[in-house]
């Protein structure tokens, strides 16, 4: 675990970087004040507009280290959010909560549904992930447009706003609602045994398969939980807006998600995964398009911005890396390294490198150098 | 001798045409695909006039030209067992390069190769970073995929048309079939992207040598195979490939813009994918990549003759169809791919 | 009339067979255009063959040239983009198939590739709003804070409006336009955009949106800041969505500068007089409207989308 | 092939450390052209490390390397290749996808006008083969062959390469005595053409059969370098493990005493289970406290038939009952409800999660019978593990290492320890004693012989002949795929008659 937190740090460094960089351009950025009962300020605002992101990771955390990877989720995200306001615009009062309760359990059922079936071709036939869970990035924002008829359904129904807008304790929901499910996911992963299946399944389904565990049920599990977590995305995306958009709710946050997960440091050859690095890493995507907005990057540069930043994450990980950059540095100073014994100072900076142990991976078939 | 002799080949003919499938293994992902392709395109003839025609067969191809090259890049990749988002964006980059450069007044024969050069720079610096830094592929090529469509809006966020008379010249250029029909030069420079890149993969060591990293990236390093150079080469090829679908994108829509190609690395990687190329590298054909490129060809081609479809049903048939291709794929060929 | 020789369906009677490759169904705006194109061609008996290209230009020229394989007897289409269409166009006027372009233009090197085209001009819709804001602020010799949402970089209407708009405010330097963002045109992307605006700049005098939905977004954030949209910030955005009228006859917008998206009969009435070999001008420009707070309540029932 | 002056490979005081364990720690080697040498240690010692070292795979901390008399720093395998030496590694390290002759030639393919030639390439590859009496379909992938034929591809693709230095990291772990035959044979043709021979085994026998010299390891530590003359087996066993050697003794003959237990009914009781194109239908009843063997050559089916069995393979034909109740053999999950435990050949593959600690691991069968709600407590389970890894001796620097970390031996020590753990009423052992060192080898025989003793049944297969005869009370002979016969090893069965029943057995 030590390794783990290791190897969290350098993110972590990044997400401080930005943080930093962000209240030196905005002097009020750290600033969290109480406004209508809620808190606010860029911080908050930094994890209100993540929530959606974060659910979405962590569902596709448990896909990834399973070995699998799921496209749809942007697609369940339109499905949930139109089912969600169609149902509200039909029902007879909008803004009895009877109503929206009956409306967002029809929207997660389905968002399940929709994960089942992903499951369902992924873990049963077998079809590679990425197709299998391409035909319903396709066809789920067709879905979603024909249950909104193509249109932006607006909704007015005070429940259903409320539960973006609403807070309990100065804490909105929708911050609230992402924290209940790291920690949901957190024990149910962490404190039984499902973890450790899910590791095994990843990290080698033969010898899960032989050592007695479920590994088709594990796999369908999860893609029906990434799916539920897409539709609470998609929940907290539309009642954000008070509105379904088939188009474009939640266009290309898969890609968001997955870059989430795998700067949170799991592989997307699967085996190992890591919650807290994934939070961490949909806080990194999140603060860095508020940092986008707020430092005013301009539109036609905000890209290559984001590009750099996500290599210096990347890099930052690189054990070689940073001995690298760290070397001349070491070299310059006064207390130079005391040669002569083990060959050149570089080499000597990524001795640990071949086997990738140094940072928590140690894996001998990663043999690299 | 040593009690490892091959069974005898059984007498019986059933047998023996076991063991000549068993022997091509291997090909009966490629060869379903194909088959399945036919039988999509069957299904189109008969419910549409006017789709059995051979020039809307060869124009698949002609509509396709720059999606062929990018699949045949990215089949590199993923035969390495990587992964590669970022074709989509370098197309875009490398058409706007062309543009760009050509309103500037440079000579188009100069534009054509600083373009090529700028897409295989920009993947062989994504090989380096996945190679020596062993960041993950995917990220890497994610990051890529911003980075050069961060580039794309530098150059300019409007749309440059191109006006040179040598890319016109290029773009009209039609080789003569038989039969009245023709190709264009994309086309066939797409085809012969796919011939090369099959030689390269069958014929070279380098093309070996990917099969082998993807078959087990140490192993290949303990077998004594350069995987350095492999990885950062595969990358190297796909972003030259994009830049080249860049080029041919150019010839295609004669123009440049920020927001070309959109979106076209997932429908790369989902043409290899279809194409019977697996994911986790070191299994797969180029021709498997080309016949997924004609696949979400003739869905494509399918809904335009359609032509009733609203906006929405043309995504859910879209997906339907993906659906039963693949469906029909996998149960015409069973238990091949473990 | 209907050149080649294939035996297609449009040659024989009489009925008008169009093909329309539509740019996609990106926002309610693009659907209710699809949507009065259907409705018309259906009234004037015309036999529409409907494409959707799902934003993709090569997409559309597909669908072109299956239009041309297909022997129609007229083509229209939205760009996805301005340029790039020339091989394609020349391969229509090969064929004898006259071409009508709705919503935007195309730039082309060369002459006559299309018949006509009937659309908005976005460039004007941004000096519109421009000059609400001119209007709105003309007493006052204070310095006017100006945010801006733009709709996705790199497209044209986003482009054409921000032009347009900078173009008239430019004419004095009272006027600033302090931050500037991509909100992609939908009503998230606004939330968001504008919720960081709010978090580094204090002193925000008017919003300008490129479309209406970032509009929408915007009032939520502006709200959860606790200012009131269209009394603390002066909103003037483009489009003309129900949805934008209601919140205008709420106050929460100021003005709302049309782009009608309602052109299926004028469309329909164009294809008819190409067919039959008519003059047409160059150039139709859509019939559309600049609202403000007063016109809202009475305009609303009037909207259709 | 230049005639080096001094010695092929030198290597002195090398130090190597991995997180948490110092694997070698001042070792060395000295390799003379035209020598078969062995580098000799218990599990863990570092044999395997001093060979990645040499290879350039692992980088030393401190020591010098040299080969044919000239300081080298090794840049990875391929620069160990240009340097004359040829390695085939521990774990087969090839590549599954690819066809058995590319396998053997990749990186030196012969080329025709158009490239690769194919062709030639699977002439070539079919010669080798041949050339070592292996009769194999070159053209087919090598992952559809069993683990000892892709050892045997290993092997063919390092002598090929013509090297001056040939590293054999336990090449015979797999292999049955013929193939150890035309192996020995190989390798005598190459010591006589003055290649320097590195080999690493466990089996002593071997050594004393093969070797001129020995260089023995202990904890990374050299012990020193011997002729096979001047220390015998006993003496350097004694040297491998230090003070624990004394209990050796102990399992020297036979593992259990008296006869096998009464005539009880079978707790196994298959009839009829086969499946086509994998073995034939065959029938197998195994009785508490019962050790069955199961011998035959490579590819005989052992492992396909005890497969079945455990639901690993889905049979097609045939039946299960433990206990006189029939048992599903759709997965896995009801033979280990059932109380059988399978404990796979293939390791790497079939058995460990390499990325998952020790603890995780020797767990993983327990916890997913126990169901993912109950998780094992803490303190149970690092007693648990804490046990067994002490009663298997497995060295690892602690029960939190990723099991991939740890040396091969030890690594199946803990696949054998997740079985165990189980407690299971059958307990199947396919080559459970691969690769694991003299004194593991004897108690993993122990334990298997205890777990009997108190009622658990036992199907064991083994390449090693002795082994299988030295525990099992009656022997299963399969050949060609098929059970042929069934021998009751009551003290007059011996190697040579197994060995016959083998080559004729059945043809009755
Ligand atoms: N990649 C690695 N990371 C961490 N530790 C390692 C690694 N490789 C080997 N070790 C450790 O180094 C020590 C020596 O291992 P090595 O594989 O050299 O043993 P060996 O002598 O080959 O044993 P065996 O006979 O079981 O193959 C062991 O303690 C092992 O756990
Ligand atoms: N020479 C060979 N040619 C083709 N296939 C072979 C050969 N040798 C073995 N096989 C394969 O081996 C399988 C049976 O081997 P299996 O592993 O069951 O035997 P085994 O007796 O357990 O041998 P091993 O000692 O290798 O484990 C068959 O399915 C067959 O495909
Ligand atoms: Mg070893
Ligand atoms: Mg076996």
């Amino acid at each position: 675990m030590a390794a783990q937190t290791r190897r969290l740090a350098w993110p972590l460094l990044v997400l401080v970087g930005l943080l930093a960089a962000n209240a030196v351009a905005t002097p009020g950025f750290f600033a969290v004040t109480v406004k209508g009962g809620r808190l606010y300020g860029s911080l908050v605002d930094i994890l209100h507009f993540g929530a959606p992101l974060l659910l979405i990771a962590l569902g596709m955390t448990v896909v990834i280290a399973l070995r699998g990877i799921d496209l749809s989720v942007g697609a369940v995200v339109a499905v949930s959010g139109a089912v969600a306001c169609e149902i509200i615009v039909a029902a007879g009062d909008p803004s009895s909560p009877g109503a929206v309760a009956g409306a967002v359990a029809a929207a997660l059922a389905l968002s399940a549904l929709l994960g089942l079936w992903n499951g369902f071709l992924a873990a049963v036939l077998r079809i590679q992930p990425i197709v299998a869970t391409l035909i319903l990035m396709v066809a789920g924002r067709g879905l979603a447009q024909l249950i909104t008829d193509g249109q932006i359904t607006t909704v007015t129904s005070e429940p259903y706003r409320g539960i973006a807008a609403g807070s309990l304790a100065a804490v909105p929901y929708t911050v609230l609602m992402a924290a209940v499910t790291v920690l949901v996911m957190w024990v149910a992963l962490r404190r039984t045994a499902l973890g450790l299946f899910v590791e095994a399944v990843g990290g080698n389904a033969e010898a899960a398969r032989l050592a007695g565990i479920r590994a088709t049920g594990l796999s369908v599990a999860a893609y029906a939980v990434c799916g539920l977590c897409a539709g609470l995305a998609g929940i907290v995306i539309s009642a954000n807006t008070g509105s379904a958009d088939g188009n474009n709710a939640g266009l290309w946050i898969e890609l968001d998600a997955i870059l989430a997960v795998v700067i949170g440091g799991t592989l997307l050859t699967g085996g190992r995964f890591s919650i807290a690095g994934t939070v961490l890493g949909a806080v990194i995507v999140q603060t860095l398009s508020t940092t986008v907005y707020t430092m005013g990057v301009p539109p036609e540069s905000a890209l290559v911005f984001k590009a750099v930043v996500v290599f210096v994450v990347c890099l930052l990980q690189s054990p070689r890396f940073r001995a690298q950059v760290a070397a001349p540095f070491r070299r310059g100073g006064p207390p130079a390294p005391a040669g002569g014994a083990g060959g050149p100072a570089p080499e000597e900076e990524d001795g640990t490198m071949p086997t990738a142990t140094g940072d928590g991976r140690p894996d001998p078939r990663e043999v690299r150098r | 001798m040593t009690g490892l002799s091959t069974p005898t080949p059984a007498a019986s003919a059933a047998a023996r045409v076991r063991a000549l499938v068993d022997g091509r293994r291997r090909f009966i992902p490629v060869a379903v695909s194909g088959l399945v392709l036919v039988l999509l395109f069957a299904v189109g003839s008969v419910r549409y006039t006017g789709f059995a025609e051979p020039q809307v067969m060869l124009n698949l191809l002609v509509n396709n030209s720059f999606l062929i090259v990018l699949a045949v890049g990215v089949t590199f990749v993923i035969l390495a067992g990587g992964i590669d988002l970022s074709t989509g964006s370098v197309l875009a980059l490398s058409a706007m390069i062309c543009a760009w450069l050509l309103r500037e007044g440079w000579p188009p024969l100069l534009v054509i190769p600083v373009a090529l050069l700028a897409g295989a720079a920009i993947g062989f610096l994504q090989g380096c970073i996945i190679h020596f830094y062993g960041v993950q592929p995917f990220i890497a090529t994610l990051g890529g995929m911003f980075f050069a469509r961060g580039l794309c809006y530098l150059i300019s966020t409007e749309s440059i048309p191109i006006t040179d008379p040598l890319f016109g010249t290029l773009a009209q250029a039609r080789v003569p079939l038989p039969g009245g029909t023709s190709l264009s030069l994309g086309a066939v420079v797409a085809l012969a992207a796919a011939g090369a890149a099959a030689f390269v993969l069958h014929r070279t060591r380098f093309g070996r040598s990917v099969y082998a990293v993807g078959g087990s990236e140490s192993s290949a390093m303990l077998m004594g195979l350069p995987v350095g150079r492999v990885k950062i080469g595969v990358y190297t090829v796909s972003g030259f490939c994009a830049a080249l679908g860049g080029v041919l994108y150019t010839l295609y829509i004669a123009s440049g813009n920020s927001l070309h190609g959109l979106g076209m690395e997932l429908d790369a990687i989902a043409a290899v994918v279809i194409g019977g190329t697996l994911l986790t590298g070191g299994f797969g054909y180029v021709l498997g990549s080309v016949v997924g490129v004609l696949t979400l060809g003739t869905i494509q081609t399918i809904l335009v003759f359609e032509g009733t479809l609203s906006s929405w049903w043309t995504r859910i048939v879209a997906g339907v169809l993906l659906l039963v291709f693949i469906l029909l794929q996998r149960a015409l060929a069973p238990r091949t791919v473990k | 009339g209907s050149g080649g020789g294939q035996g297609g369906q449009g040659g024989g009677d009489d009925t008008i067979v169009l093909g329309f490759s539509q740019v996609g169904a990106e926002s309610g705006w693009r659907t209710a255009n699809t949507e009065s194109i259907k409705a018309a061609a259906d009234e004037a008996g015309i036999e529409l063959k409907f494409s959707d290209a799902q934003q993709q230009q090569e997409n559309q020229i597909q669908a072109i040239r299956s239009f041309i394989q297909q022997d129609v007897d007229v083509i229209a289409f939205s760009p996805v983009v301005e340029s790039g269409w020339d091989t394609v166009l020349a391969e229509a006027r090969t064929a004898g198939i006259p071409v009508v372009l709705t919503d935007r233009a195309v730039e082309t090197g060369q002459e006559d590739v299309y018949e006509t085209f009937l659309g908005s001009d976005f460039v004007e819709e941004g000096r519109n709003a421009g000059r609400y804001v001119v209007e709105e602020f003309a007493d006052s010799d204070e310095d006017v804070n100006i945010v801006e949402l733009q709709g996705t970089t790199g497209s044209a209407p986003a482009i054409d409006r921000k032009e347009g708009f900078a173009e008239i405010i430019g004419e004095d330097d009272k006027f600033e336009i302090i931050a500037s963002q991509d909100g992609d045109f939908t009503r998230a992307g606004g939330q968001e955009v504008m919720q960081a605006f709010l978090g580094s700049h204090d002193d925000i005098d008017v919003l300008y949106a490129h479309n209406d939905d970032m509009a929408l977004g915007a009032i939520e954030s502006i709200e959860a800041a606790g200012l009131k949209p269209g009394e603390d910030i002066k909103i003037v955005s483009v489009d003309g969505i129900k949805a934008a009228f209601q919140a205008m006859a709420e106050g929460k917008i100021n003005q709302v500068v049309e782009c009608n998206p309602l052109i299926g009969p004028q469309l329909m009435d164009l294809v008819e007089k190409v067919h039959a070999g008519e003059e047409v001008p160059e150039r139709v420009e859509v019939e559309e409207g600049v609202f403000g707070q007063d016109q809202a309540e009475e305009e609303l029932p009037n909207r259709q989308y | 092939m230049e005639t080096a002056a001094g010695p092929a490979v030198q290597m002195s005081g090398i130090v190597k450390d991995f997180p948490g364990v110092r694997a070698l720690d001042g070792a060395g080697l000295h390799l003379e052209p035209g020598e078969v040498h062995a580098l000799l240690g218990e599990n863990g010692a570092g044999k395997s490390t001093l060979i990645k070292v040499l290879t350039g795979v692992h980088r030393p901390d401190a020591g010098s390397i040299e080969v044919g008399g000239r300081p080298v720093a090794v840049d990875g395998p391929q620069d160990a290749e240009r340097h004359g030496i040829a390695t085939v590694y521990q774990e087969v390290n090839l590549c599954p996808n690819l066809s058995v002759a590319e396998n053997v030639l990749l990186g030196r393919e012969p080329r025709g006008r158009f490239g690769i030639s194919p062709r030639r390439m699977n002439r070539r590859a079919a010669e080798l083969a041949s050339g070592m009496g292996l009769d194999l379909d070159v053209t087919r992938a090598l992952g559809e062959y069993p683990i000892a034929v892709q050892q045997l591809v290993a092997i063919l693709r390092a002598v090929d390469l013509d090297a001056r230095v040939l590293v054999l990291d336990e090449p015979t772990s797999s292999l049955d005595r013929d193939e150890v035959r035309i192996l020995f044979g190989l390798v005598e043709r190459l010591r006589s053409r003055g290649v320097a021979i590195l080999f690493v085994t466990h089996f002593l026998d071997q050594v004393y059969e093969l070797c001129g010299r020995m260089t023995v390891l202990r904890n990374g530590r050299p012990v020193g370098t011997f002729t096979t003359d001047e220390l015998d087996q006993r003496g350097l066993v004694g040297l491998m493990l230090g003070e624990q050697a004394g209990e050796l003794d102990r399992v020297e003959g036979r593992a259990h005493e008296g006869a096998p237990p009464p005539d009880e009914p079978p707790l196994l009781h298959a009839r009829g289970l086969g499946r086509e194109g994998g073995v034939a239908p065959y029938d197998l009843d195994v009785a508490p406290g019962q050790i069955v063997g199961l011998a035959g050559l490579l590819g005989s089916g052992r492992t396909e038939a005890v497969r079945l069995l455990f639901g690993a393979d889905r049979p097609d034909s045939g039946s299960l009952e433990v206990d006189g109740r029939l048992v599903s053999l759709r997965t896995p999950r009801a033979p280990i409800a059932a109380g059988l435990a399978y404990c796979s050949e293939d390791r790497k593959a079939e058995g460990l999660v390499a990325d998952l600690s020790v603890a995780d691991n020797l767990l993983l069968a327990m916890q997913a019978a126990r169901g993912w709600m109950r998780p094992m407590p803490r303190k149970a389970r690092a007693e648990l593990v804490e046990r067994y890894i002490s009663a298997l001796r497995v060295r690892t620097a602690s029960p939190d290492t990723p099991v991939g970390a740890l040396s091969g031996g030890n690594q199946q020590k803990v696949l054998l320890g997740r079985w165990l753990i189980m407690r299971p009423r059958l307990l199947i052992l396919d080559e459970p004693t691969r690769g694991i060192d003299v004194g593991a080898k004897a108690e993993v025989q122990r334990l298997v012989a205890a777990e009997a003793e108190e009622g658990t049944a036992v199907l064991f297969v083994s390449s090693e002949l002795e082994e299988v005869l030295r525990l099992s009370h009656r022997v299963v002979v399969l050949r060609d795929r098929r059970v042929v016969s069934a021998l009751d090893n009551d003290g007059g069965l011996d190697v040579d008659g197994v060995l016959a029943e083998i080559a004729e057995g059945g043809a009755r």
